[in-house]
């Protein structure tokens, strides 16, 4: 990936535009980028390793806190997986509940994504406005759920908190605002210029390289690949609704903006949905004691797919027949969309790092939580004053360079 | 194309490569490649195939070897735009033996494998041979070599006191 | 004077805020608190980008192996006087990841820590709550677990601040 | 007894205190005004005040990586030439404090100093983000400052003078004048955006991009220094504008005297500010090379029709010229 260039250019990690620590390196040629490599060892907390000392129900707790946007995402991929070793039938309420949650999470992960893009384009009244529309879904959330974040809805074999009729008017009226809200931005975003000078035909990605790169949700999507798990293998109640995959072909930012502005609405017509025909019944299908769940998990293993805000979320669950799963492994989507940054940064203007990274709605919660085991207390170090420079000190070096190629 | 065409044309195109397929869930396919070195030949016949999309390797130490689970999926467009219905998942299961934990690198036919086999160098030490640029991904800068690669069982947890 | 000088300090808190590698709900909370429904800016707070320009350190997350150094540098860097207050059970404890490896488990093991916020994402208004107090010059409560959680009557401080409001 | 006056011209009325109050008033209303187009709150009236007292009373850190003694005096430097650029801008009457032939380029002069005073600050701080910004600043002032000159240019010819007090008299008769100074009017609030760099030309301090610009060093005192530069900047930079486009204390200083003179300067500052404010709520920051080229391509062509404009008004004598 380092081409040939004299530079290698740290960037990072203490870096403002970026709510979480990830380290670029970023290779340079004068302006253009010729090569990019990242370590996400920033926000390593070991998950996996630790997921294989508690047992399946405290893992729902665990795996929940993989990352603050998409939680909900990361233990109905887990409870479903675990279910598959359980042979226990999730009841069609349970499904349509699971499904309410999802979408709601999304229309917040989108609303949060619209508003930091616009704060990396100095564009703040666009942040304020998307996170005050924000507060909207995080109110319907928290009507449901009872938090604003981590809902703890999920539990294997259905969903813990049952959905009143009369909260759903208090939902439709919020869902209208935002209806209307996301209209309006898909209709003013695109078209204000300073934002065209920021976005258009910036971080290209063509539709070969998004597949060649195995990227997934949004990013795939605006780049022409209409790949969307809730269509490919639908679950929870996915295969009773109707809605379409939103695509675009230009793969340029303004593509990811516009993509993600039409599956706020799409979402909503969702949740409208599932609000209409939520079905009766019950909503848990194991009718034991919560705390014997884990002792139902049969010896086996099982991969659940599920499409989360920034696109497929994978989780693999390997049991050996005990109460504490043997292996679990969980690729969230924004590692899938990381090759994509590395591809859209090459031979773009160093100055548009900041948003090309931010394109692809980077979760690094979600991405470095691998399992490591200590034996000796390593010795820390402090990594000296090596030229670690921010994202847009580089244009300043672009200058001098260019000064010499001049004259 | 739904799964049971695909794991019957599996069969008889790559029958001598492989020891078994399975049918799991509905459009789960699972083949056990009983030579760790041709992954990069089944590899070429799955993209070959329209099965590109490698969504992860899982790695996990079964005590004797490393066992490697390439998760691959049928992509969409290749049944069109819109007809998303049937995207059929293939998992490749190999075994790498602990004692020279070496296998071939799949980047140059998957490029977005890379990140993944960075992933499992740094967590199970599995070495990737011909990986563009193999260095540290996830572990922290001060992760002294003497420190033992992450998931690997038979270094016994002391300290790190489990709970019940 | 000094009456002065300790108003404007309570009257303009500039913050900056530091993720240890936390799962990014706190953070979302925090940056919450800045926006057009709960707006900190009201009580003179104002984020800031660089360690010298900030009074009060907002740090989250149960402190990473890798970060721990830099958390340290970062406090070096602030001038005096200045605050640290952990935002979420993370930053208190170390929460869910405090057997982890990997985790040193909250920030006091690396940086004195003067207000505890508890809750698993806590909410903007338990924030605003612990920064106001905090200010409010009642750092003796801040042992661990910090002042009582913000319970219904303790109605979030949105009181008329000391001098002349707005 | 002229030395006494002179001083409190200094000292008092269009001097520091005035203009330490004014800076204060004039940020409230921007960072109020800015908060309300996002519909938020926004800060107390106090806030500024309470802002400035906080970091006069915080330590301030003189980093050892860093030249001590232009640091040191960076700040001081800036704040010195803004102070000066306000005793020939007419605050109250037709006549400035001080007013003489050619004090119209002494300002324009004086205006660029703080620029300069945050790249001297910057630039021997020692940090790489403040190298970084303190570059970008430079890189941004060659943009802005030929088409400011131009222009500021353009009223000059149109009243054949060089004092801004003269200009603003003579401009003040005939309105027609003002109305075909517009497009330059126009140049010259891009310009005073580009100059206090804020969105969307704000690349030098670009929160997001490189946390604090060339101010990334600075805390205490010297930092509360350079941010009542600023805001006295923006005061002076648009009472100037006013005073060469909108004819200053034209109206109301012959029928109310030197308060009504005020008043009317105060107001159409404040249309400036207002103006600057919504402009700032409603773009998104520029790139730096993108800026350079908007000055270029598009603030030099129209100053240079605005001056076009004037000759061809001079000639053909209408517009009172």
């Amino acid at each position: 990936m380092s081409g040939g260039s004299d530079e290698r250019i740290p960037v990072g990690p203490q870096h403002p535009s970026l709510k979480e620590p990830a380290n670029f390196m970023l290779d340079v040629d004068g302006e253009e980028i010729t090569g990019a490599d990242l370590t996400l060892s920033y926000n390593h907390r070991g998950m996996e390793e630790a997921a294989q000392r508690k047992d399946y129900l405290q893992n729902i707790y665990l795996l929940e806190r993989i990352c603050g946007i998409c939680s909900h995402s990361h233990t109905t991929a887990y409870v479903q997986a675990v279910e598959e070793l359980m042979d226990v039938e999730v009841p069609d309420r349970a499904k349509y509940i699971r499904t309410l949650i999802g979408e709601l999470e999304r229309l917040h992960s989108h609303l949060l994504w619209l508003g930091v893009g616009g704060h990396e384009m100095g564009f703040d009244t666009l942040w304020h406005y998307a996170w005050r529309d924000r507060e909207l879904v995080l109110d319907s959330l928290e009507e449901l759920t009872g938090n604003r974040v981590h809902y703890a809805i999920n539990t294997l074999g259905g969903v813990r908190e049952d959905v009143e009729e009369d909260q759903f008017p208090m939902l439709r009226e919020n869902l209208e605002e935002v209806k209307e809200r996301a209209a309006y931005y898909a209709e003013v975003v695109p078209e204000e210029e300073t934002v065209l000078m920021r976005c258009e035909d910036v971080g290209v990605i063509s539709r070969e390289t998004a597949s060649e790169l195995c990227a997934v949700g949004p990013t795939a999507r605006a780049s022409g690949v209409p790949t969307d798990v809730r269509k490919e293998d639908p679950y929870a109640a996915y295969d009773q609704l109707d809605f379409d995959v939103i695509t675009h072909t230009d793969g340029d930012l303004l593509a990811r903006v516009i993509v993600r502005l039409e599956e706020i609405v799409e979402s909503c017509k969702i949740v409208e949905q599932v609000l209409d025909d939520m079905p009766e019944g019950d909503i848990t299908g194991a009718n034991r004691p919560t705390h014997t769940l884990s002792n139902m998990v049969e010896e086996g293993e099982a991969i659940s797919r599920y499409e989360a805000p920034r696109g497929e979320d994978l989780h693999y669950v390997k049991s050996d027949g005990t109460d504490t799963p043997e292996r679990v492994k969980v690729r969230a989507p924004t590692m899938a969309n990381w090759p994509t940054v590395v591809e859209g940064l090459k031979g773009s203007y160093i100055a548009d790092t900041p948003m090309i990274v931010a394109g692809i709605d980077p979760c690094i919660s979600c991405t470095a939580r691998i399992g490591v085991e200590v034996t000796g207390d390593a010795a820390v170090s402090i990594d000296g004053g090596d030229r670690k420079l921010s994202l847009d000190d580089l244009s300043d070096y672009a200058k001098d360079w260019y000064g010499q190629e001049v004259n | 194309m739904d799964a049971d065409e695909l794991k019957a044309q599996i069969e008889d195109d790559i029958g001598d490569l492989i020891t078994e397929t399975r049918r799991g869930r509905p459009r789960r396919i699972e083949v056990v490649l009983e030579d760790p070195d041709r992954i990069v030949e089944i590899m070429e016949y799955l993209t070959g195939e329209g099965i590109k999309h490698l969504s992860t390797i899982t790695g996990r130490d079964d005590g004797t070897d490393v066992e490697l689970l390439y998760h691959m999926l049928q992509y969409g467009e290749e049944q069109g735009d819109g007809d998303l219905g049937d995207a059929n998942m293939v998992t490749v299961r190999t075994f790498v033996p602990k004692g020279t934990p070496r296998i071939d690198s799949i980047t140059d036919v998957v490029p977005g494998a890379a990140l993944y086999e960075r992933e499992i160098i740094d967590i199970l030490g599995v070495e990737f041979e011909g990986h563009p640029n193999p260095d540290q991904l996830l572990l922290p800068d001060d992760w002294g070599e003497d420190e033992a690669p992450p998931l690997l069982k038979d270094e016994e947890p002391d300290e790190a006191e489990v709970d019940d | 004077m000094s009456k002065l000088i300790d108003w404007a300090r309570k009257q303009s808190p500039w913050v900056l805020h530091m993720n240890c590698g936390s799962c990014n709900g706190c953070d979302i909370e925090i940056v919450d608190a800045l926006m057009p429904r709960y707006d900190i800016e009201r009580f003179g707070i104002k984020q800031e980008g660089t360690p010298r320009h900030a009074d009060v350190l907002l740090c989250t997350g149960p402190v990473t192996r890798q970060m721990a150094p830099r958390l340290e540098r970062i406090y070096e860097q602030m001038p005096e006087p200045r605050f640290v207050i952990a935002v979420g059970t993370c930053a208190c404890s170390g929460g869910v990841f405090h057997d982890h490896y990997n985790c040193l488990g909250g920030i006091d093991q690396v940086v004195p820590v003067d207000m505890y916020i508890p809750g698993c994402s806590a909410n903007p208004e338990a924030i605003i709550d612990g920064v106001v107090k905090l200010l409010e010059g009642e750092p003796e409560e801040a042992e661990l677990g910090g002042t009582e959680p913000p319970t219904a009557e303790t109605e979030p401080a949105v009181e008329e601040p000391t001098a002349g409001g707005d | 007894m002229s030395f006494a006056m002179d001083l409190v011209y200094l000292l008092v009325f269009p001097g520091f205190l005035f203009l330490s109050t004014a800076g204060m008033a004039v940020q409230y209303v921007d960072r109020k005004l800015y908060a309300k187009v996002q519909n938020r709150v926004g800060p107390p009236a106090v806030q500024p005040f309470a802002d400035f007292l906080k970091l006069l009373s915080k330590e301030s850190i003189v980093p050892e990586a860093a030249e001590r003694d232009v640091f040191v005096v960076a700040p001081l430097f800036g704040l010195a030439g803004v102070l000066t650029a306000i005793l020939y801008v007419p605050v109250w009457g037709a006549e400035a404090a001080f007013a003489f032939q050619g004090d119209l380029v002494v300002v324009l002069f004086l205006l660029s100093i703080p620029s300069f005073a945050l790249f001297f600050g910057g630039w021997h701080s020692r940090n790489r983000f403040s190298d970084v910004g303190t570059l970008r600043t430079l890189t941004q002032l060659f943009g802005y400052e030929v088409p400011f000159f131009l222009a500021c240019l353009a009223p000059a010819m149109a009243a054949q003078s060089w004092e801004i007090s003269t200009v603003m008299t003579t401009l003040a008769e005939s309105p027609l004048a003002l109305v075909l100074l517009l497009p330059g009017f126009f140049v010259g609030l891009l310009s005073l955006q580009a100059k206090l760099e804020r969105v969307p030309f704000d690349a030098p301090e670009a929160e997001s991009e490189i946390v604090g610009g060339a101010l990334v060093e600075y805390s205490g005192r010297k930092l509360a220094l350079f941010h009542m530069t600023k805001d006295i900047e923006f005061v002076v930079g648009a009472g100037f504008l006013s005073a060469l486009f909108l004819g200053g204390t034209a109206p109301l200083y012959g029928i109310a005297g030197p308060v009504g003179g005020f008043v009317a300067f105060a107001l159409k500052v404040l249309f400036v500010v207002v103006l600057l404010t919504v402009v700032k709520a409603a773009f998104a920051r520029v790139r730096i090379e993108q800026s350079v080229g908007v000055f270029y391509k598009w603030a030099v062509g129209i100053a240079i029709v605005q001056l076009l404009i004037v000759i061809a008004a001079a000639s053909a004598g209408i517009g009172g010229l």
